[in-house]
């Protein structure tokens, strides 16, 4: 008797449990495209936003609707090819980005205004008089983009943030999580870039950092292909024209144009 | 075929674990005689480490099984040699789970001793009391009538858990005495 | 009533689940990272033990081990509860990925994570053991659900502040939430005299 | 993998308890005492080593509906087993692991094992890859339940350590003590690894729980390690 009653038991459990599995996953089957399901599994997963869609669920909905399937940044080429594979669309090559921290203003050559002892993020010490730094516009080193980074490509050097383009996939989430707006995403080829943000005229900028932009505007005279203008007293590089000559690097005399490595 | 086949394909191998795994439990649960073993109480050896201190002159405590239904009353013991009974308690103390103590009697209803089997109490504070041998021992040579033990400053609740439970074993005496020591 | 509110109050503070039972320590520290998550995967827990309880109880009493005493299965308990109580889960999941997806997304993720919490399987055998009634059982339950939930929310606070906090490199992550989580702990044993005589 | 590095990753480089963060239940509820600990570890690796080897027997037959209930029913039956062994011979084992042992089923090591691994792999590699995180589960609790009796009780394995001079510290054996040794424990294997640990190892993708956090949840992850 005892024997009978558990063997009973389970095996109506067991029925029970594989009928109910199998109808309901049956007849609550969620319509979903199952290509959308294959290339949610390529995706990368970091759910960063660089394609432009809310994560990586919506672009792969997206991708089974049609949308390209090179817009995910982070996965680069590989994850492209396999997504185009799936969708038997045609491949074409993802322009690898990366990112760069428009600010040079390390410890040794600029100051802080007061000691800064709050919570520890640049959001929380931006408000404060914008910043610790001398120079408003410039990094305060708390490392929000670092803690931001899903890649852990941001690292804070020196009370400077720097990116490490290796592992940098250009996602741009760190972009958002920069207070002042320092951080730019752009192509990998792109190699020269202006390592200065400041708002401040000549006087003022020589005054706080000495790796500071200080508009002399020597760069826009030196550069050939006219890729290089100051605004709002400091130089930035229009990626679209600019051909990586160096011509700006040599003549800056504060050298805040650097070669991306 | 082929269809239908793989529709209740998932069913039909769920079916057959359960089936193979009940069985065997039910098989070894049967053969290796695990349910008398349940519910077979204390072991010999235990019961001569409880009756040292519960009930001294007790020689072997023998299970007597009564019909009491109420919560906190566990079993109850005769002393082989009559030396009167010894009947397990569960009391509140300052944990939510309980203690299981022993008390023991002679025949004429003097506490002879009590042993606390089990406690869940505070760490360092409430089961210190239950391995103090010296509170332990003022509950020796006590009788109803004039029970008289005072409860320990500091882990007030564990020790009144202790007296409760003592003066809930000495109702119990009266109420088993006439069936067990017959 | 008053009895099953010591029930209910004794699960969320006295003997918490998670800080002095020591069970759903895994979710416990992997979704406490965030607040919003932390609350999600609580209601979601909280809602799977109370329908298990609902489910198993009534298995237990009436067929595991009937009243009439017919035959005693109480050794297959673990199987049956875990068995049902992963049914459950899956059927869930079904559902409400099929009628509410917007619930889905927030909560629905949390689902596979919770068959293998050891929260919600321990409530089911020690409503057993502890011999509750069908009501007392489901105020066990309840108890047990937001007496997760108190310990993950403010364990999540807690651990929102360490992620800021400088701590040194070897406690960094888990490490310095785990000794936070032992002074929470520390903290709940305060509560243990409170419920006797909270009621009276 | 040779079968023997198979065997020798769930020991140290992966152990489950102290690397991957596995199992935490019991490791913090069950070493209050080294030999609980022990207890539970032996335990734990039966039903590992049984419930892997019967899964990778049967991992082609399993259609995927099905996969979770019949892994469970499978790691219960095991469970079940080991503790109709232990009523029978070691019952005071029994009645201190108590609630404990039938929550071996959902400890978080078996199930992910047998997804991660043995539904992947021939047998006899995984029943290497069982004995070696049982083993080193074992070893993990046995050092958190050393410690802890040793501060606690002032015992170990019941040997009195104390001579009557030393006084126990009553916190470790209480669950507040258990949270802050076993977050000492993670924090010195941290520093031993130099923070190598990644989840990615046991497989980010196998954990139930990867949407809930995202991917890395809680250990510092592999690349924030050399980011430094």
């Amino acid at each position: 008797m005892e024997y009978l009653v558990p063997i009973l038991l389970f095996v109506g459990l067991g029925l029970l449990a594989g009928i109910l599995l199998t109808v309901f996953s049956r007849v609550f089957a969620v319509e979903q495209d199952e290509r959308a399901v294959k290339v949610r599994e390529v995706l990368p997963g970091a759910n960063c936003g660089a394609c432009g869609y809310a994560g990586c669920d919506a672009y792969a909905e997206a991708v089974a609707k049609g949308a390209k399937p090179n817009a995910c940044i982070p996965g680069g080429t590989d994850v492209a090819r396999q997504v185009s594979e799936i969708m038997g669309v045609a491949f074409e090559g993802v322009a690898a980005k990366k990112a760069t921290i428009r600010c040079n203003g390390n410890c040794h050559v600029t100051s802080d205004k007061y000691v800064y002892t709050g919570e520890p993020t640049c959001a929380a010490c931006n408000v404060l008089y914008s910043g610790r730094s001398t120079c408003t516009s410039g990094c305060l080193g708390f490392g929000d983009c670092a803690k931001v980074c899903p890649y852990g490509a941001i690292t804070v050097a020196d009370g400077v943030a720097v990116v490490n383009r290796q592992l940098c996939t250009g996602c741009g989430l760190c972009v958002k999580a920069c207070p002042n707006g320092l951080i730019e995403v752009f192509d990998e080829t792109q190699k020269v870039e202006v390592i200065c943000s400041s708002v401040f005229n000549t006087k003022a900028t020589l005054a706080i950092c000495k790796n500071g932009c200080i508009a002399c505007k020597k760069c826009e005279r030196t550069c050939p292909s006219d890729a290089i203008h100051v605004k709002d007293n400091h130089a930035s590089v229009d990626h679209d024209k600019c051909t990586g000559c160096g011509a700006c690097v040599e003549g800056c005399p504060t050298h805040c144009i650097h070669i991306l490595d | 075929m082929r269809k239908s086949w793989d529709l209740i394909r998932p069913t039909f191998v769920l079916v057959i674990i359960c089936l193979v795994i009940s069985a065997a439990l039910a098989l070894t649960y049967n053969l290796a005689g695990v349910a008398d073993l349940a519910n077979a109480g204390y072991s010999a050896e235990q019961l001569a480490e409880f009756s040292a201190s519960a009930l001294p002159e007790a020689d072997e405590l023998q299970k007597v099984d009564v019909s009491v239904e109420d919560e906190d009353f566990h079993s109850v013991y005769k002393a082989a040699n009559g030396a009167g009974m010894a009947i397990v308690v569960v009391t509140k103390g300052y944990n939510s789970d309980g203690m299981t103590v022993m008390y023991g009697f002679n025949p004429d209803g003097v506490m002879q001793g009590i042993y606390v089997i089990a406690q869940e109490e505070t760490p360092g504070i409430g089961d210190k009391v239950t391995t103090d041998t010296e509170y332990l021992s003022r509950f020796a040579g006590q009788s109803a009538d004039s029970f008289q033990v005072d409860t320990v400053a500091g882990a007030t609740k564990t020790s009144t858990g202790l007296i409760n439970g003592a003066k809930r074993a000495f109702e119990l005496f009266e109420q088993l005495k006439g069936e067990v020591l017959g | 009533m008053k009895e099953y509110l010591m029930i209910l109050f004794s699960a969320v503070l006295v003997d918490n689940f998670v800080l002095s039972k020591f069970m759903g320590i895994c979710p416990f520290i992997g979704v406490s990272k965030k607040t919003s998550s932390a609350f999600g995967m609580s209601v979601a827990v909280t809602f799977v033990m109370v329908m298990s309880t609902a489910l198993t109880w009534p298995i237990y009493r009436y067929i595991l081990v009937p009243e009439n005493g017919a035959w005693d299965l109480g050794y297959l308990k673990t199987l049956a509860f875990i068995l049902v109580i992963a049914l459950f889960v899956q059927l869930v999941e079904i559902l409400i990925k099929r009628f509410m997806p917007p619930l889905y997304k927030s909560l629905g993720i949390y689902l596979p994570l919770i068959t293998t919490n050891c929260a919600v399987l321990g409530v089911t055998i020690l409503n057993i053991d502890a011999e509750y009634d069908f009501a007392q059982s489901l105020f066990n339950a309840l108890g047990a659900g937001l007496g997760f939930m108190v310990a993950l929310l403010l364990f999540s606070g807690v651990r929102e502040r360490i992620e800021r906090a400088d701590v040194p490199k070897m406690f960094k992550g888990v490490p310095a939430a785990l000794v936070a989580a032992g002074i929470v702990a520390a903290s709940f044993t305060g509560f243990g005299g409170i419920v006797e005589n909270l009621f009276g | 993998m040779s079968s023997l590095k198979e065997f020798t990753k769930g020991i140290i480089k992966e152990n489950p308890t102290l690397v991957m963060l596995l199992g935490t239940c019991p490791t913090l509820a069950m070493t209050t005492q080294a030999i609980n600990g022990l207890g539970m570890g032996i335990a734990t690796t039966f039903v590992l080593l049984g419930s892997c080897v019967v899964i990778s027997l049967l991992k082609r037959l399993i259609p995927d509906q099905v996969r979770l209930p019949a892994y469970i029913v499978i790691i219960a039956g095991f469970v079940t087993l080991v503790s109709f062994l232990l009523q029978v011979y070691v019952p005071d084992l029994y009645s201190t692991l108590g609630v404990f042992l039938s929550l071996i089923t959902v400890n978080c090591i078996i199930l992910g094992r047998a997804e991660a691994f043995a539904s992947k792999n021939s047998v006899g590699r995984s029943a290497l890859d069982a004995l070696g995180m049982g083993v080193g589960f074992t070893l993990a609790l046995v050092l958190m339940g050393s410690i802890r009796e040793i501060l606690g009780f002032g015992t170990w394995f019941g040997v009195d350590l104390t001579f009557g001079v030393l006084e126990p510290i009553g916190l470790f054996s209480m669950p507040a003590g258990g949270f802050m040794v076993f977050g000492f424990l993670v924090a010195v294997v941290n520093r031993l690894s130099h923070y190598q640990i990644s989840k990615k190892k046991m497989g980010c993708e196998n954990c139930p729980g990867r949407a809930g956090c995202g991917g890395h949840c809680g250990t510092v992850s592999k690349t924030e390690g050399e980011g430094k």
